[in-house]
């Protein structure tokens, strides 16, 4: 197991990120914020690092954007010792929407990844219940894709 | 800096003898109120004073206005349209017309209008028996008591400005934007000069083209020019485009 | 028959107490003017018959000294309704009024100062249409209605207004009162569970454990007074408080007592059987137009016979210490009724809604311990002789 | 947590008592809005809870995508009829950033007192239903009475009470009115002084504290966790408000306390996360008393909103803001044209009434509109 930090700043994480993973790239720093990029595969063990040994106790954001060639998952975490936020975004190619679940490292992504899944078709591997939550129950579309158009938008 | 409430809260419950303190709160008030008048207003007998910056129902200036469309482009809601009614002389214009049924009440419309025709108003009782009623024509829009406060001014400064160490001055977001020809494309259409509200576009002969015709081309009266798009989105070949002043 | 000639003729004022068949020992100022209004309408209806079909039974009969005490009787129960019902209402409007002033709005408006609110309101709901839900027991949901409701007019017409302004003068007055205001609730317990729905029925069982907790420390309480006054009679309990208060003796009584009310006619703090945020209405959830309507007056029915007890057992009912009885002895003790309503708002606007567990607790470990303290000191002041 | 669970286990162990659940909602008197909860419930005890939202979901978030930027402020006031100034304030700012640019110094310190008076008057609307949840009518209307005054001071700003539609990319939508310096300060000290009727209403009844306290524990952990935010995660020992630890526009230059409780024993109750809120309001009374003396200082005509390009870089930036009720964000993608290419709103409550299954275990019935009062609910946000 690697050094635990407490409260780490944006080098250390910077650091950590990428002795741990080195696939995991880091594409810009700002003051306290950190946006990253990795695939897809480690994207779970990224995560429970983040969470375990930098601290990041609390996950704000789970969303998607839709790309058209592919949909980006983008997790918002946030350190509650220095207000310090990661960024990350992971890759899912169009055709094979798959991804690891986070809500057992972090119980509040529960409801994140449900509408990310129901607006977007994103299936998070290992969620527990993968229910519709906004929309109704008999939807079998993906309203916020970008293949779904708005009467304004035809 | 200290706590004000948590300083002295949660305390001994006992201290304020349970329910008494409470109780006694209540009637306190109650004596109160029965001296004085409740804070209630007598709704549609009296009326609550409202500032002059009221974002009520929009008010249009009739004379003011120009017929740029730029709260039509603005709205959020699209209930604005432009419709053609008569002025005073006799002519034919176009003037906006407000479905207040749909209306936001952003003030939107009078934020951006580059004229200050159209206004915001203090008046908010609107409701109507119809829908149909809900709709403001151009005449019923004019609001009598107008006063230069319900006029919003879009102040804006430049960052150049800041820049240059001169934040104070405030200009119009109009009088620096304008519009701007890429002359290669533009075939001489004059359509920009039909749908200029104020006329600041003109249709000057720049010469001959090879094969003896005469070369069209519009230009702008930057005096005149309140920046209102039209000429922009009337173009056919892009040839326009508004230049931002930053 | 003697043959009359004159309407006046047929029209005798007679002192009801000369009547032999007079239900009541002693003066009774309404059963007084109902039998002097039964003597006119009943002499006039008798001499117009008379008129028509000459020397016939129906006349004679209309003037019977038993038909007239039974009519006067049908007459008097109008009147004492009435009577019940606007002291219901101006209960209605105080609470809407004071309630509104304290917190800090003006309440009710609509004519006479916002009394006429609550006419209004009470024929809305008369006027509204008559819906029953087609899943509920129809005919339990039906009659529990009638019970509460008729249940709760009874109790209120057996308070009674002063020694003149009375329906009945029982030496177990204060007895029967407290047994007809606690069975209402038996009725709330079945209708939660007839209107087959939820919040019906935990209203409903909370409505029971409520009437079970606080009727004990009430009937100790009762206990207390009659045993100083010696009696269940009314009266003399009024007149064992010609020279001092209850309340003072007894002040810890009155707390137990005044918070017990509260309790027993589900009035908000203690108000959980339809407790508005969780059950949304509780055992009334069910109950729309005409019988909510009908429930909410028995609500108010209940409240008034509440304070009109509190204002017996403590305050001294109708009579006003070493001044005694007054011309308008109802007037007085009204004032003093309304005195506890008007502290039984104060409470209402001033406290949230206890938990029902804290109910219990209140109910079972203050209240009761305290009623029994209470009683001791009511022992040691007989034992003492000062009463 | 342990206290209130004991009897129900216990419960359940000596006696096959039945389970039942019962629906609250969609409209039912405890919802401040349209939602369900569905309890499981034995006797009088709460064993699990469901919550359903979506009633209200307007695809919002779709909808922006056609839109430009400018026109879709308005949007962002109908998001929360409470939070509208903290909502229209953070879309502006996470298109500031997307733009890079920097706003000026009197636009930052008119937001700030804005962003203060929203939420002092959404901690009052919660402070009203906190009154009806618990079956009080008159805390209710007092705290509505003081909302009030700073509906009035929302009017006198920008010239509407809720759909205050007043920052702008940029800047604000107009400069501080004349006296409205005096009239801010006034409120803010009549308010101070008022408060003290309703807290002496509340805390110093035994029936509200009584019905607040050792209920609904949560611990720092659980918190942090599940994505609890704002004053009912301080009130559980997380030492944490993005206004201090995160600060953006000008808090950094504002002397304030955060209220935080239970730091060291790293567990709460309701009544911790009810009495957070009341200290937010008085902090905030002097935050707004420290951002006007900023703004007399910065004089009359400094610029207050700057011009902007209408057309925004392509990248994806999110910004973060303390919202009366938690931690909101905004994540915006754009691709270069002027209208956003998505647009993702974080509402606190979204996240905040998916714990309502942990917050309402081992309650009883009673309990729950008091535990779920501290969520705060407001739908238009949730469902978006």
């Amino acid at each position: 197991m690697a050094q635990v930090y407490q409260s780490p700043s944006v080098e250390e994480i910077k650091a950590a990120l990428t002795s741990e993973f080195p696939q995991v790239e880091i594409i810009s720093t700002a003051e306290r914020r950190v946006k990253a990029k990795c695939p897809r595969e480690i994207s779970h063990d990224v995560c429970q690092f983040i969470h375990d040994n930098l601290t990041f106790e609390h996950c704000s954001v789970v969303t998607a954007v839709d790309y058209i060639d592919h949909l980006m998952v983008v997790y918002l975490l946030s350190n509650y010792y220095n207000g310090v936020m990661i960024d990350l975004d992971v890759d899912v190619p169009d055709d094979d929407l798959h991804i690891q679940a986070v809500t057992d490292i972090w119980e509040g992504a529960n409801w994140h990844e449900r509408e990310t899944w129901e607006l977007f078709g994103i299936v998070f591997d290992g969620h527990p219940r993968l229910e519709r939550l906004l929309t109704p129950q008999n939807y079998e579309f993906f309203p916020f894709r970008k293949s779904y158009k708005l009467r304004s938008q035809e | 800096m200290a706590m004000k409430y948590l300083d002295k809260y949660p305390k001994n419950l006992a201290k304020s003898l349970w329910i008494m303190k409470p109780v006694w709160t209540a009637f306190k008030l109650f004596c109160k109120t029965v001296v004085h008048r409740p804070v209630t207003v007598l709704y549609p007998y009296e009326k609550e004073w409202i500032p002059e910056n009221y974002r009520g129902r929009p008010g249009l200036r009739f004379d003011k206005c120009v017929g740029c469309g730029m709260c039509v482009r603005m709205c959020v809601t699209q209930a604005i349209k432009l419709i053609e009614v008569d002025d005073d002389n006799g002519n034919k214009v176009m003037r906006p017309q407000i479905n207040i049924g749909r209306c936001a009440f952003c003030g939107y419309c009078a934020e951006y209008c580059p004229v200050d025709a159209m206004t915001v108003t203090p008046e908010y009782e609107l409701a109507e028996y119809t829908r149909y009623d809900l709709l403001y024509g151009p005449r019923r829009l004019h609001y009598e008591n107008t006063t230069p406060g319900m006029e919003v001014k879009l102040e804006v400064t430049l960052p150049s400005d800041i820049a240059n160490g001169n934040p104070e001055r405030r200009v119009h977001i109009f009088d620096v934007d304008k519009p701007e020809l890429t002359d290669s494309k533009c075939i001489g259409c004059k359509k920009c000069s039909k749908v200029c509200p104020v006329n600041a576009v003109t249709m000057v002969e720049k010469g001959t083209n090879d094969k003896g015709k005469p070369i069209i081309r519009p230009e702008f009266d930057n005096a005149k020019c309140i920046s209102c798009k039209n000429c922009v989105d009337a173009c056919p070949k892009d040839a326009l485009q508004i230049k931002e002043v930053l | 028959m003697v043959q009359y000639s004159s309407i006046l003729d047929w029209i005798n004022f007679s002192d009801p107490n000369a009547n032999p068949f007079t239900p009541f020992l002693s003066d009774n100022l309404p059963y007084d003017i109902c039998y002097g209004l039964w003597e006119i309408i009943g002499g006039a209806l008798a001499w117009l018959i008379n008129l028509l079909f000459p020397d016939n039974v129906v006349s004679a009969w209309l003037l019977d000294e038993r038909t007239m005490v039974m009519f006067a009787l049908v007459l008097f129960m109008l009147v004492i309704f009435i009577v019940a019902f606007v002291v219901v209402l101006l209960n209605l409007w105080m609470e809407r009024k004071v309630l509104g002033r304290l917190m800090d709005r003006r309440g009710t408006m609509i004519g006479m100062k916002g009394f006429l609110q609550c006419v209004a309101d009470g024929l809305k709901t008369f006027m509204k249409e008559n819906t029953i839900p087609s899943k509920v027991d129809k005919m339990t949901y039906m009659w529990c209605v009638s019970l509460i409701v008729g249940l709760s007019c009874f109790v209120a017409c057996m308070v009674p207004l002063s020694d003149r302004w009375y329906v009945v003068n029982y030496d177990t007055g204060l007895l029967i009162i407290m047994a007809f205001y606690a069975l209402a609730p038996f009725f709330i317990l079945v209708s939660g569970w007839a209107q087959n729905n939820k919040y019906s029925l935990i209203g409903g069982l909370r409505a029971a454990e409520l009437m079970i907790s606080y009727e004990v420390p009430m009937l100790i309480i009762i206990a207390t007074v009659s045993l100083l006054a010696g009696s269940f009679n009314i009266n003399d309990i009024v007149n064992l408080q010609s020279e001092i208060w209850l309340i003072i003796p007894m002040c810890l009584g009155f707390i137990v007592f005044f918070f017990c009310a509260i309790a027993e006619c589900e009035r908000p703090p203690f108000d959980i059987a339809e407790a508005e945020t969780e059950l949304v209405e509780g055992w009334q959830t069910e109950y729309a137009g005409m019988k909510w309507g009908l429930i909410m007056l028995a609500d108010y029915l209940r409240g008034s016979v509440s304070c009109g007890m509190v204002a017996i057992m403590f305050l001294g009912g109708w009579t006003i210490p070493f001044i005694g009885g007054t011309a308008l002895p109802e007037i007085v003790f009204l004032i003093k009724a309304w005195f506890v309503f008007f502290l039984m708002i104060l409470v209402r606007g001033a406290i949230a809604r206890v938990r029902p567990d804290q109910i219990l607790n209140i109910g079972w470990k203050v209240f009761m311990p305290l009623a029994v303290f209470n009683l001791a000191i009511a022992v040691m002041l007989k034992v003492g002789g000062f009463y | 947590m342990a206290d209130s669970l004991v009897p129900v286990l216990e419960a359940q162990e000596k006696m096959d008592t039945d389970k039942m659940w019962v629906i609250w909602g969609p409209q039912h008197p405890f919802s401040h809005g349209l939602w369900t909860l569905k309890l499981q419930i034995d006797g009088e005890f709460c064993t699990d809870a469901d919550p359903i939202v979506g009633y209200l979901h307007r695809g919002w978030e779709k909808e922006t995508e056609n839109r430009d930027y400018a026109r879709i402020i308005p949007m962002t006031d109908r998001l929360c009829y409470c939070a509208s100034m903290t909502y229209s304030h953070l879309y502006c700012m996470t298109v500031e950033k997307a733009l890079g640019i920097d706003i000026p110094e009197k636009a930052k310190y008119i937001r700030i007192v804005a962003d203060e008076v929203c939420r002092i008057q959404s901690h009052l609307m919660w402070l009203a239903a906190v009154g009806t949840d618990m079956g009080n009518l008159t805390v209710f209307l007092w705290a509505m009475r003081e909302r009030e005054y700073f509906l009035d001071l929302n009017v006198k700003l920008c010239g509407q009470r809720m759909t205050t539609n007043y920052p702008r990319i940029g800047g604000v939508r107009n400069d501080t009115t004349p006296l409205f310096d005096r009239d801010i300060i006034r409120a803010v000290d009549r308010f101070e002084k008022a408060m003290w009727d309703i807290i002496y209403l509340i805390d110093d009844s035994s029936v509200f504290v009584s019905r607040m306290r050792k209920i609904s524990y949560l611990t720092r952990e659980q918190c942090a966790n599940m994505g609890l935010t704002g004053p009912a995660m301080r009130g559980c020992g997380v030492d944490f408000d993005i206004r201090r630890d995160d600060p953006y526009d000008n808090y950094d230059k504002i002397d304030f306390e955060v209220p935080v409780l239970n730091k060291d024993t790293k567990v709460g109750d309701t009544y911790d996360r009810y009495m957070i809120r009341i200290e937010e309001m008085f902090q905030s009374c002097d935050i707004i008393r420290q951002a006007v003396k900023k703004i007399e200082a910065l004089g009359k005509n400094a610029p207050y909103r700057i011009k902007t390009p209408t057309k925004v870089p392509a990248g994806t930036t999110f910004g973060r803001l303390e919202d009366p009720r938690g931690e909101s964000i905004m994540y915006l993608a754009s691709d270069g044209t002027d209208h956003p290419y998505r647009l993702k709103v974080r509402s606190p409550i979204f996240t905040n009434v998916s714990c309502s299954k942990v917050m309402c275990q081992g309650v009883r019935i009673a309990d729950v509109p008091a535990v779920l009062a501290q969520i705060d609910m407001c739908l238009g946000e949730t469902d978006r």
